[in-house]
């Protein structure tokens, strides 16, 4: 079941990086995202699956065709002066890089090999993860809300079109 | 019997009054409190001075009034003295000043605005005050004060046409000079400070008094120290070159500062250290050498000056060399007697003098006067008086005093050298006095028409003042008549003696037979008596062709000597011009290039590097990104141990 | 698992999933109908008795008629939207309980496609989906009108999103679970005897703004500018023809009776009614039976609603949304927390 | 069935999605698509957390998670407004033009 | 509030400018005339609080008065102690003082931004007055810092034309100091902690402790380096004319009256006490550079044709021979220099004040713009003439008795020759000041824009006139000051002969000096 989540996830992820289309590479990633929901459903966090649909599939990626919608972008042009040794040198530190995680994920997998444990309906129970929440990070929580309030007003005063010359 | 401080703090008072309310309240003001003030300081100093004195002097009064600085082991009191020396002065600075405020009235009246006329009076008062504390002090710290306080006050009054350039080069000149003195007294003063561990003249004196073995070897730089303040305060070769110049300031001025009180400030001091002095007779030496020199040196330039205050001026200078040499010599009396004299009648020359110029309207150059004798009777009586009082004519008082003093020179045995100068410049006094006096007063006038029309007496304010002097410097000298009158009637003398304690280890040479006394006396009224009437021959009769015939004869010495020498061209090449590069090649050099230079470099080497690693900032987020990247796989790399 | 919780599973989710569809067609004649009653003239008639069988016939025409795909258009996106549309408004309804639960073997089987912890959150969830099948719609369709329509119906689902799920927070708040089951049992019995201990009477104001939301959610009047006639000449779906608008036809219908089934079950008590306590299979009926009747009245009043109303300006839209609805939901929400503070204290 | 995923497994799929998103953030040159990428590390970092957390038993993954969620949010909406102001001045999002930082 | 006075005068006296400040924060920023009136009333009231600190002054007491202590940053023992002795007194109130003349200057002659200018102004009087009463070296950084920025930004914004150059390099200067003396003050804390095991910043802890060898000369080198650029020592002080002659007149008066003194105050605070050995090996060399301070100083003013310019060159000679004193470090000296200290303050403050006056009507500070304007404007001429007395040192103003005693103090000091090079400076210094009366008041009027100058306007007025009272005073009544500092200093010396000793003893640094115990001032 996860596996087939993961696969799903990993090749959308893979069609949104590939797509030339930006709304395709939106819509790939909203897949993405749905699989990944899935997985967390399977890692016993089914509220943090549904919050992962609500917010990114239902609001920040709606967000992101909105602005591609605004902006209306067609899909990238080819350069006409391409950047060999930049893509190079990315080329080879994303392998670089790769390889070091992988190898020290599977060091940490077998370090930790123990298997998914744990009583799934506890786990994720979301009044059980409220009062959690609510205990223990409250002032995070509370920190958060402040940070995206003021998102939002740094989002509308940034996207204004300003009339008069600011002076 | 009112305290000594009383006396100093009245013309204080009338210098804040007329400084702060003079402008507003109008001349009548003014002059009421100036000479007011002046008038209550002489009067309240004579209250003092005239027990004093029927208590035959004596035992010096010390009058603490607290004290002033105390900074680890010193302390400095205020504190005023009155003993026969201060006593001296105080009778005559006191009193010739009042005289001269009093002159001032008339001959200020006109030509100034009640806010110039305020400030005048204002300054006079103020330097009565600072007179006063410099004689009446009684540790060194609160003479320099006084010392400073006459500096600053001379200053300001040289300075006080402030808008004629010479008139305020004049005034800075005569600060700037004195401040080297300064320097010297300052130095002066701190080796005071290590040898006795005080600065009051009592300990000072008492000790160096008490054992002079002790403290002799450091009294000759000390002495030497202070000797460059009196040098600078009284216009002694080589910083004399001020005084000349500060006839900038109005004649009265002149005639009170630098003629009767300030610049005899410099004998005072010497006298007034004249233990310490007895102690270095190398310092005396020096002293005595410089006065000589001073003397005939400026007695020379005299000579061939055409400005009637030039002339005053260099024969003031002249003057205080003969009172240095007397000092110089050991003749302290003679020294401070001749001080008192020559206040009197030196002052009357110049207050004449200003008389003259008031009437010819502002001219100072004698070569346009003449034949003014009918004109102004009473200036030209009183002057001449002075004149011949200065010349050394007996029984006037300068005959006295110079008599006393070339005594006191040809007792100091040796080569007799100093005696034969002193003798010489008492000729010279005598011929360019003459001179001065035959191109003033007596043949055809030489002025302009309108000059001539204008020509006038003064008035009385201006007058009386002569008038007192010229009979104080007739009677001036018979306090301080030679042995040979009776060994009791110098009463100067005696009178001063408490201040020249005896030193033990320190013979007093023996006093003159008195048939020498007479030679000498007979000689030096020759002489005086040759100078004058070869002056008066000169240009009284002959109109002057026989020193133009001279001075043709021989241009280049009589040009030099009409130049002063050339003193201040010198000191401009020596002194001034390089000071003027010296600061504009540290400010320019040292400062801006080297200095903020080295700053500068890098400064520059920052901006550099900042220009170059400029080139990593492309503007472009993947590169960015990339870098970001990389730097992390290198991290990876280090910590895995792979590098 | 047996065969018989297959079986279970599969009718649990199957049922509504078949239903839902197939109420469509009647409910398309309602509303004309009641519009025709609405408007004093006498609707279909004709297709035969009270001219029932008018919107079987309308369908088979969607279903026939030819396809005009625009050139121009990308085919997928154009082609996965309708369907989007369809799959969201049908998924919604698997976590409403739509009756008690009958007991088969001696397992007690709730009736509802999936009971699970958070059924709430799972139906707001799917709503932000539906939004993506008009917005492709808009997009896919390359026509400036569509777009319009789409960024319009985004903006506007958004919105009014949040104003409803604040609403419903005031419900959760009092039943203490996402799970919607939770949320009908809370709401059965009654206070002093005879009153319904339905949300309603609670939240009033809760009631209301979900609702008006629920309106703006489904794009109906007064709140349809998406598909405007008047000035984006049907908006998102203008260029769709045949079954891929028949779809979006469908979506819209199915959205209003899930709407309506949600403020039953949110407020209403859904299945359960005071003094009505099912048991065994008649009693399942019976609560499927009051469910449904329910559901019914608050289709009856999105109907009513869309022929009464006229159609808002899109910038009064937004200023209701975010400046009326969105602040009142906040009140809302502090009484229900204030509510159920006095009720703690008052519980111990 | 669930209870048998081993962590290495989970935390294998969000390495790979973390590499993915490089990919599309090093090499993508359409601003928005590099913001796609960036988000799909930062789930891919979400996976782990909760992989982790669910394999320690505790709810600690899922509370981080919350966060990093409502965070992401607040950034999504900084960041898409800056693009859309950048926009409106230099008429495209590709990040080889925007090179306004450029000495 | 009247606990609050009597317990915790010094707090009040540090943080009423700061709440002055916070209230201008809350006017409109156009509100100038308030923000004026409001600073200035502030600072007159912080100057009438300050006089109990002169009046209850206990002469007799070793040690520091108005101690408070309060815990601050517990776990690195950084605490908040106050306290102030002799040294420190005296310069408070000629902050006091001066900081209100200031601002009463300013009243007609700040038009932009006024509300920034007059927090700036308070900040800047909490920043100074914090320095001058903290006896926590982590305290006293923070305030040296506070006292800083307002600053840089009193010159950068309003100050001349070159404002920002002059900014940058008193910023740079001052900046590059601080900060070795921040790092100093760090490895001190760090080898008190080393030597204790317990971690303090108070003075009175560190004094205790003991370093010799290369650690004293480099921890002695950084704090010197940080006051000396302050103070400035001869070639440090390129920074200074910049300042002074960009700055505002207010902000040129508290430069040159008071942030210039925190130097020598820091060096006599710190610098010297914990490292006496080797302050006093290298006292000889600070001796030299402040010989040569005086002479080139004086030197460069004589050259300068900007007014401002050249009393500011005035000051690096004024302060070369307070660092003459301290270098000297007999009593008599110390005393002096802290005196003239506060003379420099008062007869600089005037002259920048006077100068101030003529700028704001000319608008030029070329001495060559002038000339003749003593009968235009008299009552400033006269003012001018006496603040121009009191820095030359004539004898019955303040400037006489401070010049007088250093040089004497170092006459009786080993190095008699300072005194002698130092003591030119009486007449250079009376060559260039009065060359500048002399050009700027005196001679013909040359320009005919300056016959139209207006006199010295009230407000002004009474702002010199209060400095020139003080000159006077101090000039006739120096004992007021010097009762005051005499046990201070003598205290310092004590301390530092003890400590010299233990120095000697010591062979591994550091360790607690037991005998220095109690003895620290």
């Amino acid at each position: 079941m996860f596996e087939v989540f993961a696969a799903v996830a990993i090749v959308f992820a893979a069609l949104m990086v590939l797509s030339r289309n930006p709304v395709r590479s939106v819509l790939s990633l909203v897949v993405a995202f749905f699989a990944l929901a899935g997985c967390y459903v399977l890692l016993f966090s089914p509220f943090i699956a549904v919050i992962q649909v609500i917010v990114y599939a239902g609001a920040i990626l709606v967000l992101f065709l909105f602005v591609l919608m605004l902006l209306n972008v067609g899909p990238e042009r080819p350069e006409k002066t391409g950047r060999p040794i930049q893509t190079l040198l990315s080329g080879i530190a994303i392998v670089l890089f790769a390889g070091f995680l992988l190898s020290a994920l599977r060091h940490s997998g077998s370090a930790a090999p123990r298997a998914l444990a744990g009583e799934p309906n506890v786990l994720g129970r979301p009044e059980a993860l409220a009062r959690e929440l609510f205990s223990g990070y409250l002032l995070h929580f509370e920190a958060v809300s402040i940070l995206l309030l003021s998102a939002l007003v740094g989002a509308f005063v940034l996207a204004r079109r300003d009339r008069e010359p600011r002076g | 019997m009112i305290a000594l401080w009383v006396i100093p703090v009245i013309p204080l008072v009338g210098f804040a009054l007329n400084g702060l309310l003079g402008t507003r309240l109008g001349k009548g003001f003014v002059s009421a409190v100036g000479v007011g003030s002046a008038g209550l300081a002489t009067l309240a100093a004579y209250s003092r001075l005239i027990p004093y004195l029927s208590s035959g002097g004596g035992t010096p009064v010390i009058e603490p009034y607290g004290s002033w600085i105390v900074a680890g082991s010193l302390s400095i009191d205020l504190s005023f003295r009155l003993d026969p020396l201060s006593a001296l002065m105080l009778s005559f600075v006191t009193f010739v000043g009042f005289l001269i405020h009093v002159y001032s009235v008339g001959y200020m009246h006109h030509d100034e605005t009640d806010a110039g006329y305020a400030r005048y009076f204002a300054y006079l008062n103020l330097f009565l005050f600072a007179m006063l504390v410099l004689v009446l002090a009684e540790t060194f710290l609160l003479m320099f004060v006084g010392w400073e306080g006459v500096g600053l006050c001379s200053y300001l009054l040289v300075g006080y046409y402030y808008d004629r350039e010479y008139a305020a080069a004049a005034g800075k000149k005569a600060f700037v000079v004195n401040r080297i003195g300064d320097f010297g007294f300052l130095l002066g003063m701190f080796g005071l400070f290590t040898t006795f561990g005080s600065l009051s003249y009592s300990e000072v004196f008492g000790k160096a008094a008490s054992n002079p073995a002790l403290y002799q070897p450091a009294l000759t730089l000390i002495c030497l120290c202070l000797f460059v303040g009196a040098v600078g305060k009284s216009a002694q070769v080589p910083l004399y070159v001020w005084l000349p110049d500060a006839m900038a300031g109005p004649t009265p001025v002149s005639a009170l500062i630098h003629a009767a009180t300030m610049v005899t400030a410099g004998v005072y001091m010497v006298t007034r250290c004249n233990v310490l002095f007895r102690l270095a007779p190398e310092a005396m030496a020096v002293v005595a050498g410089i006065g000589a020199f001073t003397a005939i040196f400026a007695g020379t330039i005299a000579v061939a000056q055409n400005d009637i205050k030039k002339v005053l001026a260099y024969s003031t200078v002249s003057q205080l060399g003969y009172m240095f040499l007397a000092c110089g010599v050991g003749a302290y009396v003679a020294g401070m007697f001749h001080v008192m004299t020559h206040a009197f009648f030196k002052a009357c020359l110049f207050l004449g003098s200003g008389s003259v110029i008031h009437a010819m309207g502002g001219e100072q150059d004698m070569r346009k006067m003449g034949g003014l004798k009918s004109k102004l009777p009473i200036t030209f009586w009183t002057f001449l008086v002075a004149t011949l009082a200065i010349a050394g004519i007996p029984p006037l008082a300068g005959f006295f005093s110079k008599d006393a003093i070339l005594a006191g020179a040809f007792e100091a045995g040796g080569l007799r050298i100093l005696w034969a100068v002193g003798l010489f410049t008492a000729g010279l006094t005598a011929f360019y006095m003459f001179r001065l006096v035959s191109l003033t007063f007596f043949g055809r006038f030489r002025g302009t028409p309108d000059q001539e029309h204008h020509l006038h007496e003064s008035p009385p304010s201006m007058t009386l003042p002569l008038i007192v002097l010229a009979i104080l410097s007739v009677v001036g000298g018979w306090v301080g008549l030679p042995a040979v009158f009776g060994e009791n009637a110098n009463v100067f003398a005696r009178f001063l003696a408490p201040v020249l304690p005896g030193l033990k280890g320190v013979e007093e040479h023996a006093a003159l037979p008195h048939a020498t006394e007479w030679a000498l006396m007979a000689v030096s009224v020759l002489v005086a008596a040759a100078g004058l009437l070869l002056a008066w021959s000169w240009y009284a009769r002959g109109e002057g062709r026989t020193p133009a015939r001279i001075a043709a004869a021989s241009p280049g010495v009589y040009a030099l000597v009409a130049d002063k020498f050339r003193i201040d061209e010198l000191y401009g090449v020596l002194f001034v011009k390089p000071f003027y590069w010296l600061s504009r090649t540290l400010w320019k050099v040292v400062d801006v290039l080297l200095i903020d230079g080295v700053l500068n470099a890098g400064a520059f080497v920052v901006e550099l590097t900042g220009d170059l690693l400029r080139f990593l900032q492309t503007g472009n987020v993947r590169n960015y990104a990339l870098t970001f990247l990389l730097g992390l796989v290198a991290l990876l790399l280090v910590v895995a141990g792979w590098i | 698992m047996t065969l018989l919780d297959w079986t279970i599973l599969v009718l649990r989710v199957a049922l509504p999933a078949l239903i839902l569809p197939a109420i469509v067609t009647p409910l398309v004649w309602v509303e004309r109908r009641v519009a025709a009653f609405i408007q004093d003239r006498p609707g279909p008639n004709r297709v035969g008795p009270f001219g029932l069988l008018q919107s079987p016939a309308d369908i088979l025409k969607l279903f026939m008629k030819e396809e005009v795909v625009p050139t121009s258009v990308d085919r997928l996106l154009f082609f996965l939207a309708p369907g989007l549309a369809v799959f969201a408004a049908l998924s919604t309804f698997a976590v409403i309980p739509y009756g008690s639960s009958i007991t088969i073997h001696g397992e007690e089987v709730p009736l509802i496609g999936a009971n699970v912890s958070i059924g709430l959150l799972y139906v707001f969830a799917i709503t932000s989906i539906s939004v993506y099948a008009i917005v492709l719609a808009g997009w896919s369709s390359n026509n400036k009108f569509s777009l319009m329509g789409g960024i319009r119906s985004s903006a506007q689902i958004i919105s009014y999103e949040l104003a409803m799920t604040s609403a419903a927070a005031g419900v959760i708040l009092a039943a203490g679970s996402f799970r919607l089951n939770d949320v009908v049992g809370m709401q059965a019995g009654t206070w002093l005897g005879f009153v319904p201990r339905w949300n309603v009477l609670v939240q009033p104001l809760g009631f209301l703004i979900f609702f008006v939301s629920a309106f703006a959610e489904t794009n109906r009047l007064p709140f349809d500018l998406p598909e405007a006639e008047a000035e984006l000449v049907a908006g998102y779906h203008t260029e769709y023809s045949a079954m891929h608008f028949g779809s979006y036809f469908l979506a819209e219908y199915i959205n209003v009776i899930v709407a309506s089934a949600m403020t039953t079950t949110l407020y209403f008590g859904g299945w359960s009614l005071p003094g009505f306590h099912p048991s065994g299979i008649l009693g399942a009926v019976a609560s499927i039976a009051i469910f449904a009747a329910k559901t019914a009245f608050f289709v009856l009043i999105f109907i009513w609603v869309r022929w009464t109303l006229p159609r808002f300006r899109y910038d009064q839209l937004m200023t209701l949304g975010w400046k009326t609805l969105l602040p009142l939901s906040l009140v809302n929400l502090f009484w229900a927390a204030a509510i159920e503070m006095w009720r703690m204290g008052a519980g111990h | 069935m669930i209870g048998t995923i081993p962590l290495s497994e989970v935390l294998i799929v969000s390495g790979a999605l973390f590499c993915i998103g490089l990919c599309g953030a090093l090499l993508r040159r359409n601003a928005i698509q590099i913001f796609l990428s960036i988000e799909l590390m930062m789930n891919s970092a979400n996976l782990a957390i909760l992989g982790y957390g669910a394999s320690l038993g505790t709810r600690e993954g899922q509370i981080v998670v919350f966060f990093v969620i409502a965070i992401a949010a607040a950034e999504a909406a900084v960041g898409l407004a800056i693009f859309v102001a950048l926009f409106r001045h230099t008429e495209t999002i590709d990040v080889n033009r925007i090179n306004l930082l450029k000495w | 509030m009247k606990t609050l006075l009597a317990e915790h005068l010094l707090t009040v006296l540090v943080f009423l400018p700061t709440a002055g400040a916070i209230l201008l924060l809350l006017l409109p920023r156009s509100a100038a005339g308030v923000a004026k009136v409001g600073a200035l009333t502030v600072a007159t009231l912080e100057c009438v609080l300050s006089l109990p600190l002169w009046w209850h002054f206990d002469t007799a007491l070793r040690g520091f008065q108005f101690r408070e202590a309060a815990p601050w940053i517990q776990p690195l023992g950084i605490s908040y102690l106050l306290g102030i002795d002799g040294i420190s007194l005296v310069l408070i109130l000629l902050t006091t003082i001066l900081t209100p003349v200031s601002l009463l200057f300013s009243l007609t002659h700040v038009e932009k931004e006024v509300r920034g200018f007059s927090i700036a102004f308070l900040i800047l009087e909490t920043g100074v007055i914090g320095t001058l009463v903290a006896l926590d070296l982590a305290l006293f950084y923070v305030f040296w810092e506070v006292m800083l920025v307002p600053m840089y930004f009193i010159i950068g914004i309003w100050g001349g034309n070159r404002r920002i150059y002059a900014a940058m390099k008193f910023f740079l200067f001052t900046m590059a100091g601080s900060l070795l003396m921040f790092l100093a003050i760090l490895y001190v804390a760090i080898k008190h902690h080393a030597a204790t095991g317990v971690w303090s910043f108070a003075l009175e802890d560190l004094y205790r402790l003991t370093f010799t060898g290369t650690t004293a000369v480099v921890l002695f080198a950084a704090f010197a380096l940080a006051f000396a650029i302050k103070v400035p020592v001869f070639p440090l002080h390129t920074w200074l004319p910049d300042a002074h002659t960009e700055a505002p007149t207010a902000g040129s008066i508290i430069l040159a009256g008071i942030l210039l003194k925190l130097g020598v105050y820091g060096y006599l605070r710190f610098a010297l006490p914990l490292f006496p050995g080797t302050a006093l090996r290298y006292a000889p060399w600070l001796g030299v550079l402040g010989v040569i301070g005086v002479v080139y100083g004086a030197l460069v003013a004589f050259a300068q044709h900007d007014m401002k310019r050249l009393v500011a060159y005035s000051s690096v000679s004024h302060l070369g021979l307070v660092v003459i004193g301290v270098g000297a470090f007999t009593t008599i000296s110390l005393q002096g220099s802290i005196l003239q200290m506060v003379n420099h303050g008062l007869s600089t403050g005037a002259l920048f004040l006077l100068v101030g006056v003529l700028y704001e009507r000319r608008h030029t500070r070329e001495i060559s713009a002038y000339g003749g304007v003593a009968g235009i404007v008299p009552v400033t001429t006269a003012l001018f003439l006496v603040a121009t007395l009191s820095s030359i040192g004539l004898p019955g103003l303040n400037g006489f008795v401070g010049e007088f005693l250093i040089l004497l103090g170092t006459w009786t000091s080993p190095h008699r020759w300072w005194s002698v090079a130092a003591a030119t400076g009486v007449i250079l210094s009376a060559i260039y000041m009065l060359t500048l009366v002399q050009r700027v008041f005196w001679n013909p009027v040359t320009h005919e824009e300056n016959r139209r100058l207006t006199d010295i306007r009230w407000s002004e007025l009474v702002a010199a006139s209060v400095l020139v009272v003080l000159m006077v005073w101090i000039g006739v009544r120096p004992n007021d000051v010097l009762d005051r500092l005499r046990v201070s200093v003598d205290a310092l010396q004590q301390a530092v002969a003890n400590k010299q000793l233990v120095e000697a003893q010591v062979s591994n640094p550091p360790e607690i000096a037991k005998g220095a115990k109690g003895e620290a001032p």
